[in-house]
């Protein structure tokens, strides 16, 4: 039995444009109603193994986003939906925006779009099912443990001294 | 006013077709117009930049030194200016999405050989413009 | 305990899970055919059970968790006593028990939703209470015993003889089912003002638990509906499958055509069906008894 | 029968010498604490004593020589005329005198001229006492017990009431004495005087702190049962110069006649409505709340109001079908009711226990009312098992209230982490009155089976509706105290040992009771409902008592061995529940956040508000207050219980005078 | 070119909106904009299809007058200000105190 | 004593809306007492922009503002820009304008049903109006090749011409999502169960509306008959088509209106497409803008208000744009007073809020 065949699925809006939020949304309706993969929009973190995360990070939601994904039970996996999601898209020069998803929490499948096709968004759903399967498999062997949003960003943080070294290499 | 007057709705949706497409056992309902990716046609760049300037994005990056034209669809909001300024018409817009990957991958097109050459000509004549250019000048300046 | 009821109460223990997770998968492919989509696999309500128990167990505080397992536990508990053909007096209050037990797991996590959900979910015991006693005592004063074994060894369907019940029962179903117009505490298919209200804190296993006890509690509802149709005559129950299948439509139908009520009209509605209907049968039966 | 007589005496000895002992000393708790010990142990002693030495059946007492007690009882009788006059021309509350002096006046002249004493037993002994004396004296004396500790604390936080605490606790016994005087009387005149002993005592007690609310409510509580009184007098000048008898034994002879006995009846069924709060007369109940708690427990579990019940449930088999069991029968279910739907609204611990006490009384008296075997063996069930378990309510909120200065529910969150020992005892109160397998729940199953039997349909629906509503109310509280909450450290609870004496054998008792079920039954229940109902005819004997009998069950079936055994496989779940606790605990996994829509602020004890602060995640119960609130449903409540009251009363008067 | 445009002091501000107000007409909305040093405030008033605008002229420092007394939704378009341009802004009847926008450049328009 | 209060922290993270907001209910049972809203969980400050991106390129961005009234972005900016420079843009760029913007407009409207119809728990009504809603989307792709992000305007007219082919097909299309919505109507407007979900709750009286600045379906819902197309911009001119009130006040009144300015906006794009004029969609232009200029144009949640201030530079100095939604969050706040806990997501999604645009 996978976990793939009932995989719920949890929705939110970090910054965008609503255009991507609001193709979600018409991806559980009846035209291309996920769920026949068993998809339930569930709305509760803690009921949820796909979070849906559609716009960029900004300085007010990123302690939201951090901490519904942290509310949620392994085995999970983030899809960025959108440009936005995925780097910050047509915002990712304003003030308020700190980048795609990725700069809070780790993501496992980009779906791009702007705004994402519902089309797109099962694809994703998907692929992502494949993931999850697999995190099943290794959590079930013990092996697997999903970062938390402070784990993440630890290790971002060591990527980032990571290429800085290397830039500084460079310039010297 | 009626009780429950949506069961008539609900009963008839009973017993009808679902509404529902067959993605992803079916074909995506794609139109002509939509808006999917950017394509380029290397044979007709010529690496000007134009849409890397006009990407509100910054989705494209134009190599010339590499002769390679970058395009990041994970940055690509499919907005089509580059499509419309570009001088060649080189780009082009395809009705296909981008598929979802698990890493923001980045597409980059080699410049095709016949247009290498094309761009090589012209480099090579606009060299020589130029030095004709200089040498005419020189030829001034020494009369 | 006779033999008998030693298997009814071990069908009931292994397989009314799977039963009626497949009834509420037809339920949700009707729904979802109703609204014009295809809806899930059968199998889906028991895939998301399994799926729940092969996650990881988080928690907010210890001791939700042994609440919502004791809700889960006597739950069964009260089941089987029915199906072991027990006094339906006791399982009536079985099930109280088990129902306080997860309001109480939903209150110690002290959030807000949980929280509205949990009040909400008592809202609900309020209002259905009276009619699943009266219910009770309607099978009382109609088969002369609150005992199942005695109910169903009538000779004629009770249904006949308590019309008004079944018809007040049948309210009690659409909150213990938790379809539309009274799913308020929570908000089993859409999810809206209270996130899933007092399941919203459970996740993984403990989540699992708490709906391993909502379709043994089906399975229990179902039951108590179906000593409506059962008689001695080993026929009836083909009746009572009917019988089911038709309130399993009807619940689908209701859930689709009705908005969610609020609380003030369940309560009124629940209560006002409970004394008409209800309390009208019973002056009936005791004037009949008389 | 010595016995018998040191039980009543001895009370009121400890109270004249605690009336003396003002100061709080060694001496005084020490003297408490004999008089309570000595009292539980005296009243444990003579139920064994009648069981064991005595047959019980027999236990009747004719005192040849009475005229002696007879002037006693007189003179204190005058006496206690004379306070309640003292007091009203005190606080100017005149009325009260024209009703005291309406009772007191004519049992005076019975007193002195012999008339209320002649040719019949003065003492009763059978199971009902012995049970009462049980009640009484076990609940009765913890709580005497409880209440040292109580009011030293009391009197602490409470600096502006002056300390009379030697006068409250003399008190508490002087009620205790009465409670058992007016027990094993059986002479209706004696009856009367304890029962003015206890109208009065409450009176004091009500008014102990002497706020203006406290006198107010205590002169409220005095016209209430002075009311109930004079009907008990009404009762006592017909059964005297018409009927020609002097007690209950002799009235309960006449229960084949109901239409000989109606007026006295009805007369005294009136009388126990008032003392036992039910639906016209809740007010005083409620008003009772200013008193300090042990005072509450006392008056409310063990004590005051089940000396209504409790001679309602005498009165039982005089009932059934009559005119007043009737109007018992429905002002208890509809108070029962009503009450329950009251309690939702309010957030006051204390005023949450009397609404509850109020309601499961009106249960009782709906029990009584109907009159059936079954329906008076779960009247009786649901006394004992009240008393102890709402006295241990009593007892923890009072506790609570003086470890945190405060006793609203809405003040209990997080109790479990706060103070566990407290919350322990609450949950078990709680449970105890509100799911099965616990005992007023399996009392209720059993009332609510005699119901259907009675064919009363609005008594059934009365029960229907009134326990869920009853759970509401229970249950919110309940998981008030689970209900974490910022601030809810474990704190030391300052509660007397004393205290804690007195909660844990309650709480002990509480669930050994629902153990022990069949055996109380077995002993001491059937057999005085089969006493009692012995003398009445065949109109008593229903189908659903033959079929009990048939199931050779004894006589009641409502309940058998085996639900017996389910329900004790269930508490034994239950108890494990905190081992389980322990046990799961102990798995390590991840702790996550509560849900806040995402928005806690870092703990799932707060979240960020609108203006980006951190806010506690604070929440409070629900109170229906637009529904059921009590400005809304009281005055319609009363209104619709005293017109019933009021024309069930004509119509008895009219019928037991003229017809 | 905007419609209806009239230039007040910030002194003379409420006034002109008291008498805006008196005209019937209710707030459309306000909005800054920062031109060199100064910051120009700009009021649209509605009333049917009529606009009127009223600006005005606000140096770095200066405090502005709240009209949440005069048109009680102002306020979110004034604490918008506050936390976008850092223009304080006083009385406000509902102030937010800079929590509105929680960005994380604070005052980006400044 | 009584009740006390509890504060529920309703969003950020909720599934009524798709989108998050704040706000703080300060609730005794399950009344609301006092409601405080929070909002910039989508603030991007996107209006700074302008100084990233030259004037043409802010076009993109504007339409990026919200994806339900993307094109009424597009056009409200384009529209402000075209009036700076002094541009007139021909007349099939106007009516295809206009036809646009009455089809994103009922896309718009429908959404909102759903959104509504799941508010108050009926979720197959929610399926049923979106399975509709599709229809226009479909419409919407086939003229732009966009879903819900057109990027068709363009200062000066627009980037790509619609065939008239196309928009001919959109015709029967039409009539079936009207009678979609009809069926739907019964279900909103006359069943006994969602009346009780919908009269009375979140009344605003007409005098209110107007005090508190409330826009669009939520104003006409109070009676007053304000309608910025009436202003006759783009085709609004030539279309025939009425105002649509109610003097309900509440919520029901809200559905009212807006399920019939469905059908006005249905009549709308028909007159469009028959009257469409065949000539260019694009007039150039020549230097940069210079000037301010403030336009009023109804979107689908009511007016908003595009103002552009530019000297004269390729980058303009400020944009901003004042939403409907923005507008109607303090009546909001107002109605959410003494309202059912229940009742917060309906009240919420009546006023059809649209944070994004909103916050910007
Ligand atoms: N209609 C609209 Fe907007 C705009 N402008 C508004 O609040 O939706 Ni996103
Ligand atoms: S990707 Fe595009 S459509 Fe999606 S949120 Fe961002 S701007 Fe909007
Ligand atoms: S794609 Fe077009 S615009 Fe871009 S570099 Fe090539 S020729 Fe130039
Ligand atoms: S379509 Fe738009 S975003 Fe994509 S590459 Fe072209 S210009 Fe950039």
């Amino acid at each position: 039995m996978r976990i793939s065949k009932s995989p719920w699925l949890l929705h939110y809006d970090g910054s965008s444009c609503n255009g991507c939020d609001i193709e979600v949304l018409a991806s559980t309706t009846p035209r291309f109603d996920v769920e026949r993969f068993g998809i339930v929009n569930t709305g509760n973190p803690k009921h949820a193994d796909i979070f849906l995360c559609t716009g960029g990070i900004n300085s007010q939601n990123e302690d939201v986003v951090r901490q519904i994904y942290d509310q949620m039970p392994d085995p999970k996996v983030v899809l960025a939906c959108g440009i936005c999601a995925c780097d910050g898209g047509i915002f990712k020069d304003c003030y308020n925006i700190l980048g795609g998803t990725d700069t809070v929490i780790p993501v496992d499948v980009y779906v791009p779009g702007c705004a994402v096709r519902p089309e797109a968004l099962i694809d994703g759903v998907i692929k992502a099912l494949k993931i999850l399967d697999e995190k099943a498999e290794k959590m079930k062997r013990g092996e697997y443990k999903s970062l938390t949003s402070a784990e993440y960003a630890e290790k971002l943080k060591g990527m980032k001294t990571a290429s800085d070294k290397e830039k500084e290499d460079e310039n010297a | 006013m009626t009780f429950a007057n949506f069961t008539k709705t609900e009963l008839k949706n009973l017993f009808r077709k679902p509404a529902t497409d067959k993605y992803p056992n079916g074909p995506a309902s794609l139109k002509e117009s939509t808006r999917g990716h950017v394509s380029n046609n290397m044979d007709a760049c010529v690496l000007c930049s134009v849409c890397q300037m006009r990407c509100p994005t910054g989705a494209i990056t134009v190599d010339r030194k590499a002769q390679t034209w970058t395009i990041r669809p994970f940055s690509c909001i499919q907005c089509r200016r580059c499509v419309d300024n570009c001088p060649k018409k080189s780009l082009s817009m395809q009705k296909e999405y981008t598929e979802p990957d698990q890493i923001k991958k980045e597409q980059v097109f080699d410049l095709s050989d016949r247009q290498k050459e094309v761009l090589a000509e012209q480099a090579r004549q606009a060299a020589e413009r130029a030095k004709a250019a200089l040498e005419a000048g020189k030829k001034k300046s020494s009369e | 305990m006779t033999e008998y009821s030693m298997i009814s109460v071990i069908i009931y223990l292994i397989f009314a899970p799977f039963i009626v997770s497949i009834l509420s998968g037809v339920d949700r492919i009707v729904t979802a055919r109703m609204q014009g989509r295809c809806g899930p696999r059968l199998l889906q309500p028991w895939f998301d059970l399994i799926k729940l128990f092969s996650k990881e167990s988080t928690a907010v505080n210890g001791i939700q968790k042994i609440l919502v397992m004791a809700h889960c536990f006597f739950a069964i508990f009260s089941g089987a006593i029915f199906f072991a053909g027990g006094d339906i007096l006791l399982v009536l209050f079985a099930l109280t028990m088990a129902e306080v037990f997860l309001i109480l797991g939903a209150y110690s996590v002290n959030a807000a939703y949980s929280e509205i959900g949990a009040q909400r979910e008592l809202l609900q015991m309020m209002a259905y209470e009276p009619m699943t006693l009266l219910t009770a005592a309607g099978f009382y004063l109609s088969a002369g015993s609150f005992r199942v074994t005695d109910i169903i060894s009538g000779n004629v369907p009770l249904i006949l003889k308590m019309p008004g019940f079944f018809i007040g029962f049948c309210f009690v179903l659409v909150v213990k089912l938790r379809k539309s117009p009274f799913d308020l505490a929570t908000s089993h298919h859409a999810n809206q003002e209270i996130i899933k209200g007092l399941t919203g804190d459970l996740s993984g296993p403990v989540y699992g638990f708490s709906l391993l006890a909502e379709l043994y509690e089906e399975a229990l509802m179902l039951g108590m509906a179906g000593l409506f149709f059962l008689t001695s005559d080993r026929m009836s129950i083909i009746a009572v499958f009917i019988a089911i299948a038709v309130i399993m439509f009807v619940m689908s139908l209701i859930d689709n055509i009705f908005p969610r009520v609020k609380w003030e009209t369940l309560l009124k509605t629940e209560w006002i069906v409970t004394f008409f209907a209800g309390g009208g049968n019973l002056i009936i039966l005791s004037l009949i008894r008389k | 029968m010595s016995v018998l007589s040191f039980l009543i005496l001895f009370p009121f000895f400890i109270a004249f010498v605690l009336f003396f002992l003002k100061k709080d000393s060694l001496v005084r708790s020490f003297i408490v604490f004999i008089g309570a010990a000595g009292e539980l142990s005296l009243s444990v002693y003579f139920a064994i004593d009648s069981y064991l030495y005595h047959d019980i059946e027999m236990g009747t007492f004719y005192l040849s020589e009475t005229h002696d007690l007879d002037m006693l009882i007189a003179a204190l009788e005058l006496c206690l005329m004379l306070v309640v006059f003292f007091l009203a021309v005190k606080y100017k509350k005149y009325p009260v005198m024209i009703l005291s002096a309406l009772g007191t006046i004519p049992a005076l002249y019975m007193d002195l001229t012999g008339k209320s004493t002649t040719m019949a037993s003065h003492i009763k002994v059978d199971h009902l006492t012995v049970i009462m004396v049980l009640v009484v004296g076990v609940v009765g004396s913890l709580i005497c017990m409880y209440a040292v500790g109580y009011i030293r604390d009391y009197h602490r936080h409470h600096k502006e009431f002056r300390d009379r605490s030697g006068y409250f606790l003399s008190l508490l016994f002087a009620f205790l004495g009465a409670m058992m005087g007016l027990i094993s009387s059986d002479n209706l005149t004696w009856m009367f005087f304890f029962w003015e002993v206890t109208s009065v005592c409450s009176f004091l007690l009500i008014g102990y702190s002497r706020t203006p609310e406290a006198v107010h409510n205590s002169f409220r509580a005095l016209w209430m049962n002075l009311l109930g009184g004079c009907a008990f007098m009404a009762a006592i000048i017909f059964c005297i110069y018409v009927m020609e008898i002097t007690n209950i034994s002799q009235l309960l002879v006449y229960a084949s006649l109901p239409t000989v006995t109606v007026f006295p009846v009805a007369m005294l069924a009136f009388a126990a409505l008032t003392k036992s709060a039910q639906m016209p007369f809740s007010g005083w109940l409620l008003g009772a709340m200013v008193a300090p708690t042990p005072s509450s427990a006392l008056l409310h579990s063990a004590t005051m109001v089940k000396a209504g019940v409790y001679l309602l449930l005498r009165l039982s088999p005089m009932m059934c079908g009559t005119y007043a069991g009737t109007m018992v029968a429905v002002i208890g279910g509809f108070t029962f009711f009503a009450a329950s739907l009251l309690a939702i609204t309010v957030s006051d611990g204390k005023k949450v226990l009397a609404y509850s006490t109020v309601s499961n009384l009106g249960l009782i008296t709906a029990a009584a009312g109907c009159g059936m075997e079954e329906a008076v063996w779960a009247g009786i069930m649901l006394l004992i098992f009240h008393s102890v378990t709402k006295s241990m309510m009593f007892m923890s909120v009072g506790a609570y209230e003086n470890s945190t200065g405060s006793r609203d529910v809405e003040d209990m969150h997080g109790m479990i982490v706060r103070y566990p020992r407290l919350a322990f005892i609450m949950t078990i109160g709680i449970f105890g009155m509100s799911v099965v397998p616990m005992g007023m729940c399996v009392a209720k199953w059993a009332a609510l089976r005699a119901f259907i039997d009675s064919g009363s349909v609005y008594l059934t629906l009365f029960l229907c509706f009134g326990s869920a509503s009853t759970i509401f109310y229970w249950i919110k509280w309940l998981g008030k105290i689970f209900s974490v909450s910022r601030g809810s450290e474990r704190h030391k609870d300052n509660v007397p040992a004393v205290e804690w004496i007195a909660m844990y054998p309650l709480a002990i008792l509480a669930m050994v009771l629902c153990l022990v079920y069949p055996l109380i039954s077995a002993l001491a229940v059937i057999p005085y409902i089969q006493n009692a109902f012995s003398g009445s005819v065949s109109r008593l004997v229903t189908a659903a008592f033959e079929s009990g009998s048939a199931g050779g069950e004894g006589i009641i079936a409502a309940i058998s061995t085996e639900d017996f055994i389910i329900m004790g496989v269930m508490l034994i779940c239950i108890c494990l529940l905190p081992v389980a606790m322990k046990m799961v605990n102990s798995v390590q996994e991840r702790q996550v956040l509560s849900y806040m829509s995402g928005f806690n602020s870092g703990n799932d004890r707060s979240f960020y508000d609108s203006h980006g602060e951190e806010k506690d995640q604070w929440l409070s119960n629900w109170y229906m207050n637009g529904l059921f609130g009590e400005k809304r449903l009281l005055p319609f409540c009363l209104v619709l219980s005293s017109a019933f009251v009021i024309s069930m009363m004509t119509v008895c008067a009219i019928g037991g005078l003229f017809i | 070119m905007l419609d209806g445009l009239e230039i007040v002091e910030l002194t003379g501000l409420l006034n002109n909106i008291k008498a805006v107000k008196t005209d019937g007409f209710s707030l459309m909305q306000i909005c800054a904009t920062k031109i060199d040093e100064s910051y120009e405030i700009l009021y649209t008033f509605g009333k049917g299809y009529d606009i009127r605008n009223l600006k005005t002229v606000v140096r770095e420092g200066e405090h502005v007058p709240s009209i949440t007394d005069m048109f009680e939704a102002a306020y979110l378009y004034e604490n918008e200000i506050h936390d976008l341009f850092g223009i304080a802004v006083d009385g406000i009847n509902h102030d937010y105190k800079g929590t509105l926008y929680r960005t994380a450049e604070e005052t980006p328009f400044r | 004593m009584a009740a006390k209060r509890s504060v529920i922290p309703f969003g950020p993270q909720h599934p009524v809306l798709p989108e998050p907001i704040h706000i703080d209910l300060v609730t005794e049972d399950e009344k609301v007492v006092e409601a405080i809203p929070s909002i910039g969980f989508v603030h991007r400050g996107l209006e700074q922009l302008v100084t990233k991106k030259d004037f043409g390129e802010m076009v993109y961005v504007a339409e990026r503002i919200c994806g339900i009234c993307s094109f009424g972005h597009g056009y409200g900016y384009v529209k402000t820009i075209e009036h700076i420079m002094g541009i007139e843009p021909t007349d099939r760029a106007r009516y295809i304008r206009t036809m646009l913007f009455e089809l994103s407009r009922m896309h718009s409207h429908i959404l909102w049903l759903g959104l509504m119809a799941d508010a108050f728990g009926f979720e197959s009504l929610f399926m049923e109006t979106w399975k509709i809603r599709e229809k226009i989307l479909d419409m919407l792709e086939a003229a732009t090749g966009g879903r819900v992000i057109f990027s068709i305007m363009r200062i000066g007219g627009l980037r790509k011409d619609v065939p008239d082919d196309v928009m001919k097909g959109f015709l029967p299309e039409l009539d079936k999502v009207v009678e979609g919505i009809k069926a739907c109507e019964a279900a909103f407007l006359s069943d006994p169960a969602v009346l009780g979900r919908l009269k009375g709750v979140g009344y605003i009286s007409k005098e209110d509306a107007i005090a508190l600045g409330c826009e669009g379906p939520f104003l006409r819902a109070s009676g007053v008959e304000h309608d910025n197309r009436m202003r006759g911009y783009a085709a609004y001119g030539d279309m025939d088509f009425k105002i649509i009130t109610s003097d309900e006040g509440d919520s029901y009144g809200r559905c009212y209106v807006r399920i019939h300015e469905i059908y006005e906006s249905a009549s709308i794009v028909r007159q469009c497409i028959e009257k469409m004029p065949q000539e260019g969609i694009y007039v150039p232009i020549k230097g940069f803008p210079n000037g301010e200029h403030m336009t009023v144009i109804e979107q689908p949640r009511g007016g908003a208000c595009y103002y552009v201030h530019a000297s004269g530079k390729k980058f303009i100095e400020r944009m901003r744009v004042r939403t409907p939604t923005f507008a109607n969050i303090p009546a909001l706040a107002k109605t959410l007073q003494g309202c059912d806990v229940a009742d917060v997501p309906i009240l919420v999604v009546t006023i059809d809020p649209c944070i994004s645009c909103t916050e910007r």
